[in-house]
């Protein structure tokens, strides 16, 4: 398995756990059970019924015509924009929240950037009467409010992070503080595929469910379980892991990674990290990363909140290095055009993470045979205000 | 053997100094580093600041971000320790995460170490495993000691292996917290304190995390080697400048 | 068949078409067709098809463990939130785009309150690629910004209506203006089992989908088709008639149906048409509506912008005065309260038009092995900052 | 037989005026009906107020919300138009949406229009067949005429139903429109008023919607008994006042 971690939490050179020693116990604890308990059958049982019942799964894997059409290719969607809460997010908190009660933890904390993994985490809490915590830039906490007011009714703490540039790293920061402090009642749900093994793995496995979906369901409308090409955007990269995850062994599926150019890749206000980034560690994860000569970290840009990410997944660092992926980087103006495309071609609103990928479209020369399955990693509403502003609406 | 070595071999209770290099003012390190040692401080830990310091509290937080804003970084820190061994004897420390050093390239990291009379590196985000495989031969060629944390939720056995692998001395994290002083011990943490005492581990221990007075300082030597105090002490710096070094160490060491 | 539509279009005295004479001949081509058309089996196909893979049904029906704990009874929710778009309303605007195509419409119009009703008929037109004219009344415009930008995104007109008290009324009013002036080319879709026959039976039929999964869903879970209790709000009455539907002629199936009593029934702000309504016409049909003496529609009331309408479907007014449906009346401030209830018991918010439901839970008195399946109309998002502005979050 | 039938029969084409009972004041009903007949009109629509007018354009909507604010309904029309017989003896009908009369009970409607002397009514949404299974030998019981209306889109066979059941006239909507006054009609309205010329219907029309100066009225009433003004007429009363009735009507009898 070239592409899966090793025993080690690494991927090629990608990865590990580089955290203080008094996270060591909890993330010691999490390396020896989370394959087991996620293995579990009736740990697995809870998980599908919830995915099911609760989640809404299996999302729908949809034929979008007037889109392919304008592609010339054959284009599906995989819907997690469906998914209870509005993206993909929720998948990964549905097994942690489970996982979390079963090593008997009492208290859940979580950071979030745009709110949406702070509203799922705040969501399977609320489901499971567990108390919850969640760590918010100071800045987020006011650009994004109607999340912020989501949390709250859910009964989740939200607790701004002042440190830094008060956004989403400075919020991982914080939540990781917190757990350094509270490290025997609290299990810390991170958000995408990123942080010290073994989230990267663990993530991905929670959000494996939906290539997993895919196969299935292309089988039945295509009469194969292989896509031509995989296409995501990616953040940490959490919903292109879940996308990616039963591909990756199988090279004649092609997979490309869309990533936040912000307002150019060279224009300094950017989170494009397949270009930007150098080897680094952050968050405990060694990765690409973007950084100064001295390593202090770049606080990211991108107009979508979660791809303002300084780094990757280490999973995604090293499907870049083997060239398993093809990166690609898309600005701002051309994510929030293809955001309105979608709206008016599909009748779908994308979160603006989402609107990245389908921007990828005009600058890539598909075959009309070529199916494309793009990640619909989450719906705009949460963006309306976003997209009010910049198109006037 | 090194400085560090020396300084643990001495009779008596060690005192150690943690600041951040590069604040209050980017060219304060070596005035601080000569008061430290006029005032009688037995260690130094030189902060090399990061950007994002996840183990740390809002006090070294906040001070790294004004020591990055000030200029402070890796080849500024060396500069400034250019010819420091012309007039400081105590071991001196160099504490920061590993990325920074990463970037700069490890083993040239150790051999700037070495070459200005930096005796240590204490890298709280450099697990140890990957230390042994990837930089051990490094440090050891260039004789720069690595000292590893402990803590309260350190299993018996994993501080076994690090009692068996460590150079100097072990860190040992007062509490499962992170930076910040307090101003007394629980009864758990001397519980603590204890249950490692009775370990009987080869390598002295140095408590760190929490000590900010004359009674925490009391309170954790009384179960080890030394301690470490770092966020009372930038507090103080930020309050009251360079000239209350001296009254700031006198009032622990009273 | 006591509770379906008779020849003529009444159920019992409700119901009929009284529309000018203008508008004749587009009801009767509807109803001459609809029947036709919904049962012809490549039009189901294309229905279930867009349901399951544009909608994501089935929508999950979920046994919610902690409501059931607090309410001594078995509650499911049928998940109706987790619809694209947000609410049941999108199963009626798929089944009418479909039925608009095959009519050769080429021009849609529809009139929406809260604007859910107008995001799920822009949504299938742009799916479509038909024009879309939606109607809606000025304060509406005002009060519900985020929904008129998710119009304008998924590219439809949106036209205040500036008569009478602009809001929902008003804006029927315009939409039948707007028919009454392009009979031919252009298909009206309405939003709830109101207006002339025969739009309530249509829109129920589109709806009754609702039952038909639950039927299925709950004889998994609970070895029985039949539910002791059906729960569901009414504005007009359309997610209600989907969840009863196909429970109709099964009398042991109880019903409650919920409305908005505003501020209380007897505060002059209200919408309890079950209490406050005579017979009367509004927008074409005979049913319960609130009026002065002279036969002057009242304009309601309701913190709830779906509910907040005067009258009900010719349906609902039927089963309340055969008795075969319960009705009750939730003021605000219930609703609001139940809203946060279920967001922090649950994990799901809920739209404030769903929160009614719930809210009547605490009137009620269920036996411990009652099933009680409540319909989640729809999620709370579009309600938050109602919610924020009510609880200050 | 009844005034309409005498009024219907006269030589000439027939000028008819709608307006709204209670606009632009509450108690102007009578004197515009006087002010109607003194100018040579045919025949009038009393437009009985509904707050939700949905066949009508802007302006009789706009006029109907003053007429319901100003206090006019059903009881107040009827007290208003008392004795009116012994003023006025044109065809006086009654057009209002069917929820006020049904509210007012239709029986109770009908005796009261026959007391006070209205002739018959227009009801654009009472669906005929609905009229005619409940309520057409109240109508016929109190004398009232039930005039229903044709349509662009209204069938043949449709047509031809309607004309077997009217009393009185057909009231001939000129086009798939709401009401509200235009220039000029179209050549596709003319086709279609030809069209129904040429069905040699057994019952008059006359021409409503979109008639609203001396051309309409000219050109509807080549295919028609008569035509109907109502939202110009209105228009010029709120601009105008009363005392401009005489000129309207002139300006349309030229
Ligand atoms: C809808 C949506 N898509 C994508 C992302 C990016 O995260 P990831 O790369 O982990 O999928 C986010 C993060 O908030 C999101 O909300
Ligand atoms: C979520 C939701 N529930 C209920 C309603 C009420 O409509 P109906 O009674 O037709 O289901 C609405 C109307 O907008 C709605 O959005």
């Amino acid at each position: 398995m070239k592409y899966t971690v090793d025993k080690k939490g690494f991927y090629g050179k990608y990865g590990g756990a580089f955290v203080p020693e008094m996270l060591f116990p909890n993330l010691d604890e999490l390396e020896k059970n989370y394959n087991k308990i996620i293995n579990d059958k009736e740990f697995q049982n809870d998980y599908n019924n919830l995915l099911r019942d609760y989640v809404g799964r299996p999302t729908p894997l949809f034929f979008a015509e007037r889109l392919s059409e304008k592609y010339k290719c054959k284009i599906y969607l995989k819907r997690e924009d469906l998914c209870h809460t509005g993206a993909h997010k929720i998948n990964n908190t549905i097994g942690q929240i489970l996982l979390a009660k079963r090593l008997g933890k009492k208290r859940i904390i979580a950071e979030t950037g745009a709110g949406q993994h702070g509203v799922a985490t705040a969501t399977v809490c609320a489901l499971k009467g567990i108390e919850c915590v969640i760590y918010m830039g100071a800045v987020d906490i006011k650009r994004q409010a109607p999340n912020v007011a989501r949390m709250k009714m859910l009964g989740a703490s939200v607790v701004a992070a002042e440190s830094g540039s008060k956004t989403l790293k400075d919020a991982t920061n914080e939540a990781i503080r917190d757990w350094i402090n509270n490290p025997i009642t609290t299990h810390y749900i991170i958000g995408s595929v990123v942080g010290p093994h073994p989230y990267p793995d663990m993530v991905a496995k929670f959000q494996s469910i939906v290539s997993e979906e895919i196969k299935a369901q292309l089988l039945e409308k295509e009469n194969t379980q292989n896509p031509n090409y995989l296409l995501a955007n990616i953040g940490g990269g959490s919903n292109a892991a879940g996308l990616y995850y039963n591909y990756l062994e199988n090279e004649n599926v092609k997979i490309i990674s869309v990533e936040a150019a912000g307002e150019g890749v060279k224009s300094g206000k950017s989170a494009a990290t397949s270009v930007l980034g150098k080897t680094g560690i952050i968050h405990g994860s060694k990765t690409l990363l973007m950084q100064t000569n001295d390593g202090q970290i770049i606080e990211p840009y991108s107009i979508s909140a979660g791809l303002d990410y300084p780094g990757v997944g280490p999973l995604h660092a090293h499907l870049l290095e083997s060239k398993r992926a093809e990166f690609m980087s898309i600005t701002d103006s051309d994510a929030m055009l293809a955001g309105l495309e979608v709206s008016k071609l599909e009748g779908i609103i994308p979160a603006i993470e989402t609107a990245h990928a389908f921007a990828a479209f005009k600058y890539l020369d598909f075959k009309t045979n070529d199916i494309v399955v793009v990640n619909f990693s989450g719906r705009g509403d949460k963006d309306l205000d976003t997209y009010i502003e910049y198109f006037n609406l | 053997m090194n400085r560090i070595d020396n300084t643990l071999n001495k009779e008596g209770k060690l005192l150690s100094i943690y600041f951040t290099a590069g604040h209050p003012n980017l060219n304060d390190t070596v005035d601080i580093i000569l008061k430290l040692q006029e005032s009688g401080v037995d260690m130094i830990e030189i902060g090399l600041p990061f950007s994002d310091p996840l183990a740390d509290g809002p006090t070294i937080q906040d001070s790294s971000t004004v020591a990055i804003k000030n200029g402070m970084n890796t080849n500024v820190l060396f500069e400034q320790l250019n010819g420091i061994r012309n007039r400081v004897s105590i071991p001196l420390i160099i504490m920061g995460y590993f990325n920074p050093i990463l970037q700069f390239g490890v083993e040239e990291f150790c051999k700037k170490c070495n070459q200005v009379g930096i005796d240590g590196l204490i890298i709280p985000d450099l697990p140890i495993d990957y230390y042994e495989e990837n930089y051990k031969s490094i440090f050891k060629k260039y004789k720069i000691y690595n000292m590893f944390l402990i803590a309260p939720q350190t299993s018996d056995e994993r501080i076994k292996k690090i009692d068996s692998i460590s150079d100097g001395f072990i860190y040992m994290v007062s509490s499962s917290s992170i930076t910040g002083s307090k101003e007394s011990f629980s009864s758990k943490q001397l519980e603590y304190f204890e249950r490692i005492n009775k370990m009987n581990l080869k390598t002295p221990r140095i408590t760190g995390f929490g000590v900010g007075n004359k009674d925490t300082f009391n309170a954790a030597v009384n179960y080890s080697k030394g301690a470490i105090i770092g966020s009372a002490f930038i507090k103080n710096l930020e309050s009251n400048g360079l000239k209350s070094i001296e009254r700031f160490i006198k009032n622990i060491r009273i």
